[in-house]
């Protein structure tokens, strides 16, 4: 056995985020760590490269008993991590990303810069062929940032075990399947791998065992040919997974959204599309494809020269978010530790943001009043099952998927006329997953329009009345009814690399 | 313990100062009339770190608060000198020093400049024109009696400094916690992308916040020279650095890494005790500077220390 | 004729008012006459004087400032053929001449006045600013009177604080007057500005005290208060129109071709009392 | 050309400072013989950027830069007095330096102290001994005139302060751009959770960097007393926000948001044309003043708004 985790516990001022924890990883396998949100999962982690110290619990490996008390010391005994949260330096680029904290190439007493590039196109060749790596990051997208974090764990020293927490959450089909890939080599090599996913079908098909935990404890573990999907999910919330309800087909309602002449993507073509009330329109594309710009446009976060947007006939003013709030609008962003969240804030103040009048002490009066800001921080927690404690805590102090739906949670209480949803459910667990998509369907068949990006083919499959397919800025597909498959998606996703635009 | 001295290690920090230095001189430094004294010397301090708590709840810096001290009191004089009744005089100071908080501000929120560079300019910009309008000299004369009693005296058995602190810390506490544009100010300071995408408008909430600091350190200026009898064109220098210790102190205090009114009270308590006490006890000024900076080291690592513990 | 002023100094009063004063002395003259402050900063003096002998000027007027301390550009200038004059510095080689009052005369004539006024024996707070070189010098003048009389005391002392001079005297005073209250018969403060700080902390803490304050500049301020019969009761007044105008005769010698009658002037300080204010106060 | 507005907008702009003095005034500015002197006279400020430079690349600040070289100055004139040979004083002066440098660094980096109040208490005791060594006065003679020669003077044609520029520059900018430990401070300024989570050893790092920053500063002390034959323990209040300044034009120039060496010598370069140039053509202090704060806002600004456009 590599490595076996025996006992391990964990409390954070109080709250139990390991109880006993055990789990056993033998060379070469992929092994799957499932859970809900707030089981744990991550916090193991943590223990495992030494930013959390365990109250109690053994770790072995090779069966001797080791302390991990760094970062340093974990990448020592051959660890290697991708957190769940990305954590990259923002004015480095892919390659300089790569490299910190590691052993740099040199020549002489000067790093090696040419080296250092040619090290990571390696890697990168076989894991994101179109990634940019002579980009600061902090011009990336969520998903190729996510990348550049999988580079980052496979270049270098040769690994024992890798330990990927949530690496898919915001990569497409494409890329996800070189990166299972690549996961096959790294076992194939005898590196022990262990894959956090909240995407159970692609545990089911990548990983060949699983450990569960619950509530901080390991509730179950053994072999994945042993066991299906709904045998995980009731191992991991002991309930049985809600079958995702059918697509809501709308009738012939009048058009909310319409969004027309739209300059977009490198070729500054035109976009058009509308979204009838009562429906949910899916974008997809690869990584980069643009989606999340096509968004922050339509919200009004960045603005537009030409081109109109209108919602419910009034068309919108560019680059004003305030007026889309006016009109009903609402935004579920992609980022959300840098987009999403006012850490520094209480997990109410998050909540009432977005609509400060609705907490006020007096209706006449901008005085916030503390019991309103708890009523409705009560209220959205009721609404979305949220694993919280007081409302006064930090949102840092919940799971990522708990995060996840305070964004969601913001909206709560106003009439919404559109809904717009990048990547609703990043690092959502299948409950909570479902407990979402249960939401948007809801706020459509209240008459909105939601506009929604996911990288997950299911949900999108799920959730969507119609999907547009953008690849290179441009929208090379829109799809409905018997036409929307799997197949025909990623076809059209995949078009712009047979006409790569030079001047992009 | 602790997790008091992790909640509350600089107000601690202030309470031990206070009895240290009651014990050692217990006539002098702990009578109620020195203690009161205390919050009429901190108060100008105290006024222009408040203005500095409001820009740092908006995630900034606002460096050109020192030159617009200095502008205040020589603008009110200027005035004064040109026979403009003192009421209309303030006004007029306070909304000239609005419109530099205000262009700071604009240039920050909208095109993004580093606050840091953006102040500094401004604040070169308005020292020049301090210099121009007395011509590098002191200003002395032509300051009516009624206006200067504004920064002299007592009023209701407190001096009248001490009531301006009090009016001011009130209405910028109401402001930063109570009032809804006070959430606005540190959503944006939190995270600034964030606060933007969910509705909160940039560029009139960082004007405001600009404005606000700009005001508060112009209304010293003139209480400066209400209380000084004359007007200086660097008479503010003093002011930047400290007001943001106490700014920095105070941060520390109550709440974890945000600028807040109370804690800046404590902050600039610390200070105005720190230099009233080692002078009441004699301690050279040399002195003074190395016992000053060691406290205030040793009030913000004890409750370091305490978290590491905790 | 360009003349440009160089001083380090500019928002202090006695410089200030030196510098106004050879402004209007020189444009009398028809001469253009730039002043350039550099904020406390000794480096920058020195680069600025070094532009000001690249750009020509006719002649240079070092205020408040040791020309040794801007010794190598002060040969720059000379090697350039511009003459320099200083006000209220020291003599040097290559300046034509130091018109200045004797700042160690003043400290001494200033301890004289107050220890005579405190009748020989008593205590005093004194206000120092020893990082000026000339406000130094008085502070010396201070050291060398006391040993003159025995029984005075120094009881406390404080640093002034630049900028902001009044409001730190004040502050500093009013605790030196919490802790010592009665017992401080005297102020000596090295310039004005502390010593305003003084009155005002004694006016609002102490009014009925007893003590006596004394300084130098001869400061608007400080002169109406000792005409108000304060707490204040004189100031030594330099002459700085006086050295202006001096400092501008001679120059204009030495542009004229001339010489410098002396490499160094001292134009005597004028004592300024309630009595030579006409003040009649009990 | 909005693209490059926005990569070297700082640069173009000192190019264009250059060259409007240069017409307005051929014979005086444009002469070689000035140009050169330019870079002596932006010496001592481009040096404590520098150690700024070093600083804000770990993502902090060193509020006692200002202290220091005061007390470099002081201390080195002192040791001349007790009749220590130069090269020793100098070294002496260094390490002492590195030591407070060490100290601030450490209290940031091992307690999470804001750096802001860590330096300014360092700064504030370090202010306090440098008085204390020279009684609040200015130091004259006693300095060797060998020891001068190292702040006047030419020395293969430039002046040699000007070789200390290069020298420091260069060394710096290996440092920081070619050496891996520069990558490492970098990334600690980039994001210190990713740079922890990647293993970087967050507290000697940090006190490398705050070390480096101190000596610096000791070095311009050193530097400044040799040049002008005197110690003032007051001398470097004028560098700390030119310096910073100059660091944050530098930041616009070349990079986004990374200060750099680069950078900072076109920031710390168009302070020291400015004023230059400005007392060149005889433009008064209070005008040089607002002028300089406008030129700089103007130089942020040109890229700000090309970025907007681009
Ligand atoms: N720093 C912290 N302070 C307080 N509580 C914490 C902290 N980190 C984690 N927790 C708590 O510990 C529990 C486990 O969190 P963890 O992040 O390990 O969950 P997870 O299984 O990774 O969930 P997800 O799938 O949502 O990422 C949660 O209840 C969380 O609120
Ligand atoms: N801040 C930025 N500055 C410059 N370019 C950017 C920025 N953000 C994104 N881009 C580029 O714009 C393109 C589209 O980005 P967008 O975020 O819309 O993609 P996406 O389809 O949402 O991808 P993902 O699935 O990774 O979220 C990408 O090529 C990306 O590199
Ligand atoms: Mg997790
Ligand atoms: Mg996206």
């Amino acid at each position: 056995m590599l490595l076996s985790i025996r006992g391990l516990e964990k409390r954070f001022s109080g709250a139990r985020a390991l109880a006993g924890a055990d789990l056993e990883v033998e060379a070469g396998s992929v092994h799957g760590l499932l859970g809900e949100n707030g089981a744990g999962k991550s916090t193991l982690i943590k223990a495992l490269s030494g930013l959390v110290r365990p109250d109690a619990g053994t770790i072995r490996l090779d069966g001797t008993p080791v302390t991990i008390d760094g970062v340093a010391e974990a990448e020592a005994l051959g660890f290697r991590f991708i957190h769940q949260e990305l954590s990259l330096v923002p004015h480095f680029t892919a390659v300089e990303n790569a490299f910190v904290g590691r052993r740099y190439p040199r020549r002489g007493p000067f790093i090696d810069r040419r080296a250092m590039a040619q090290a990571i196109a390696e890697v990168a060749r076989d894991i994101a062929p179109d990634l940019p790596l002579d980009v600061p990051a902090a011009r990336l997208t969520t998903g190729q940032k996510q990348l550049v974090e999988i580079i980052r764990a496979l270049t270098g020293a040769p690994a024992r075990l890798v330990v990927m927490d949530e690496p898919t959450a915001s990569l497409s089909d494409g890329e996800a399947r070189r990166l299972h890939q690549a996961v096959r080599r790294l076992s194939a090599r005898g590196v022990a791998v262990i894959f956090i996913s909240h995407r159970l079908d692609e545990v089911m098909a990548l990983c060949d065992r699983f450990t569960v935990l619950r509530n901080g404890a390991t509730a179950g573990s053994g072999a994945i040919s042993e066991i299906d999907r709904p045998g995980l999910v009731r191992l991991m919330s002991g309930r049985e997974e809600l079958a995702a309800a059918p697509r809501a087909v709308p009738a012939q309602s009048p058009a909310v959204l319409t969004v027309s002449g739209l300059p977009f993507g490198p070729g500054e073509e035109q976009v058009s599309f509308a979204i009838r009330s009562g429906e949910i329109l899916g974008l997809y594309g690869l990584v980069g494809a643009g989606r999340s710009s096509l968004m922050k446009i339509v919200w009004g976060a960045r603005g537009h020269d030409e081109g109109e947007i209108r919602l419910d006939g009034r068309r919108l003013r560019p680059g004003s978010i305030g007026g889309r709030i006016a009109a009903g609008g609402a935004y579920v962003p992609e980022d959300r530790r840098h987009e999403g969240l006012i850490t520094s804030r209480s997990i109410a103040e998050n909540l009432a943001i977005a609509d400060l009048p609705a907490v006020r002490l007096q209706p006449g009066l901008p005085l916030t009043g503390l019991g309103a800001l708890k009523r409705r921080a009560q209220a959205i927690q009721a609404a979305l099952a949220v694993k919280m404690g007081s409302p006064f805590d930090r949102p840092l102090t919940l799971s990522g998927g708990n995060q996840q739906k305070l964004l969601f949670g913001r909206w709560f209480g106003r009439p919404i006329r559109l809904l717009i949803l990048d990547e609703p459910t990043r690092g959502v667990d299948v409950g909570a997953k479902a407990e979402i998509h249960a939401l948007a369907r809801s706020f459509a068949e209240a008459g909105a329009a939601v506009l929604m990006t996911t990288s997950d083919m299911d949900e999108l499959l799920a959730l969507s009345s119609r999907v547009l397919v953008l690849a290179g800025g441009r929208i090379t597909a829109d799809l409905d009814g018997a036409v929307l498959t799997p197949a025909r998606i990623i076809d059209a996703a995949f078009q712009h690399a047979s006409r790569k635009d030079p001047a992009a | 313990m602790t997790g008091f001295v992790r909640r509350f290690g600089t107000l601690a920090a202030l309470l031990v100062l206070i009895a240290a230095f009651s014990l050692v001189s217990p006539g002098a430094f702990g009578s109620a009339g020195n203690l009161i004294n205390i919050t009429q010397q901190m108060t100008l301090l105290a006024i222009v770190a408040i203005g500095a708590t409001v820009v740092m709840a908006v995630g900034e810096f606002d460096l050109s608060t020192a030159a617009i001290v200095s502008f205040g009191g020589i603008l009110a004089v200027t005035l004064f000198k040109l026979g403009v009744p003192p009421p209309l005089a303030c006004l007029a100071v306070l909304l000239a020093a609005a419109a530099f908080g205000a262009l700071s501000g604009f240039v920050v929120a909208r095109f993004e400049v580093l606050s840091f560079i953006a102040t500094l300019s401004v604040g070169t910009i308005i020292g020049g024109v301090t210099f121009w309008l007395c011509q590098g000299a002191t200003l002395f004369g032509d300051i009516p009696a009624g206006f200067r009693d504004i920064g002299r005296g007592t009023l209701f058995g407190l001096p009248t400094l001490t009531w301006w602190l009090i009016a001011t810390a009130l209405a910028a506490w109401l402001l930063l916690d109570k009032l809804e544009i006070g959430r606005r100010l540190y959503a944006i300071g939190g995270n600034r992308e964030a606060a933007r995408l969910a509705g909160v408008r940039i560029v009139p909430n960082t004007m405001f916040a600009f404005t606000v600091s700009a005001v508060l350190s112009a209304l010293v200026g003139i209480l400066l020279t209400a209380r000084i009898g004359s007007a200086n064109p660097t008479g503010g220098g003093g002011y930047l650095l400290s007001a943001y210790a106490a700014v920095f102190l105070g941060m520390t205090a109550f709440r974890e890494g945000e600028s807040n009114v109370p804690g800046t009270l404590v902050g600039a308590a610390i200070i105005a005790v720190i230099g009233n006490g080692l002078t009441i006890l004699g301690v050279s000024t040399f002195l003074q500077d190395i016992i000053t900076g060691s406290i205030i080291l040793a009030a913000v690592l004890v409750r370091r220390v305490g978290r590491q513990g905790g | 004729t360009d003349v440009t002023i160089l001083t380090p100094y500019i928002s202090s009063i006695p410089t200030n008012e030196m510098a106004q004063s050879f402004k209007a002395e020189g444009e009398k003259r028809g001469w253009t006459v730039t002043i350039i402050d550099t904020r406390n900063d000794f480096g920058q003096l020195a680069s600025r004087m070094e532009d000001t002998v690249n750009a020509k000027a006719n002649a240079i007027v070092l205020i408040s400032t040791d020309p040794a301390q801007v010794g190598d550009q002060v040969d720059m200038a000379a090697k350039a053929g511009i003459p320099v004059i200083s006000l209220d510095g020291s003599k040097r080689d290559n300046v034509a001449v130091n018109v200045t009052s004797n700042n160690f005369e003043l400290g001494t004539q200033l301890s004289e006045a107050l220890f005579k006024a405190m009748g020989g024996k008593g205590n005093i707070v004194k206000f120092f600013h020893s990082a000026h070189p000339g406000v130094h010098q008085r502070e010396l003048g201070l050291d060398a009177t006391l040993k003159n009389y025995p029984d005075i005391k120094v009881i406390a002392d404080h640093f002034v604080k630049v900028p902001g001079p009044v409001d730190d005297g004040r502050v500093a005073m009013e605790n030196i007057l919490r802790q010592h209250g009665d017992k401080i018969d005297g102020v000596w403060a090295a310039f004005d500005d502390p010593g305003i700080g003084a009155e005002l902390a004694t006016e609002s803490e102490k009014p009925d005290s007893k003590l006596i304050i004394m300084g130098i500049d001869g400061n608007a301020q400080a002169v109406d208060m000792i005409k108000s019969c304060t707490h204040y009761k004189a100031t030594f007044r330099q002459d700085f129109p006086k050295m202006a105008e001096l400092g501008a005769e001679e120059l204009d010698k030495i542009l004229k071709g001339g010489k410098a009658d002396k490499d160094e002037m001292y134009v005597p300080a004028v004592m300024i009392t309630p009595e030579t204010l006409g003040a009649k106060c009990s």
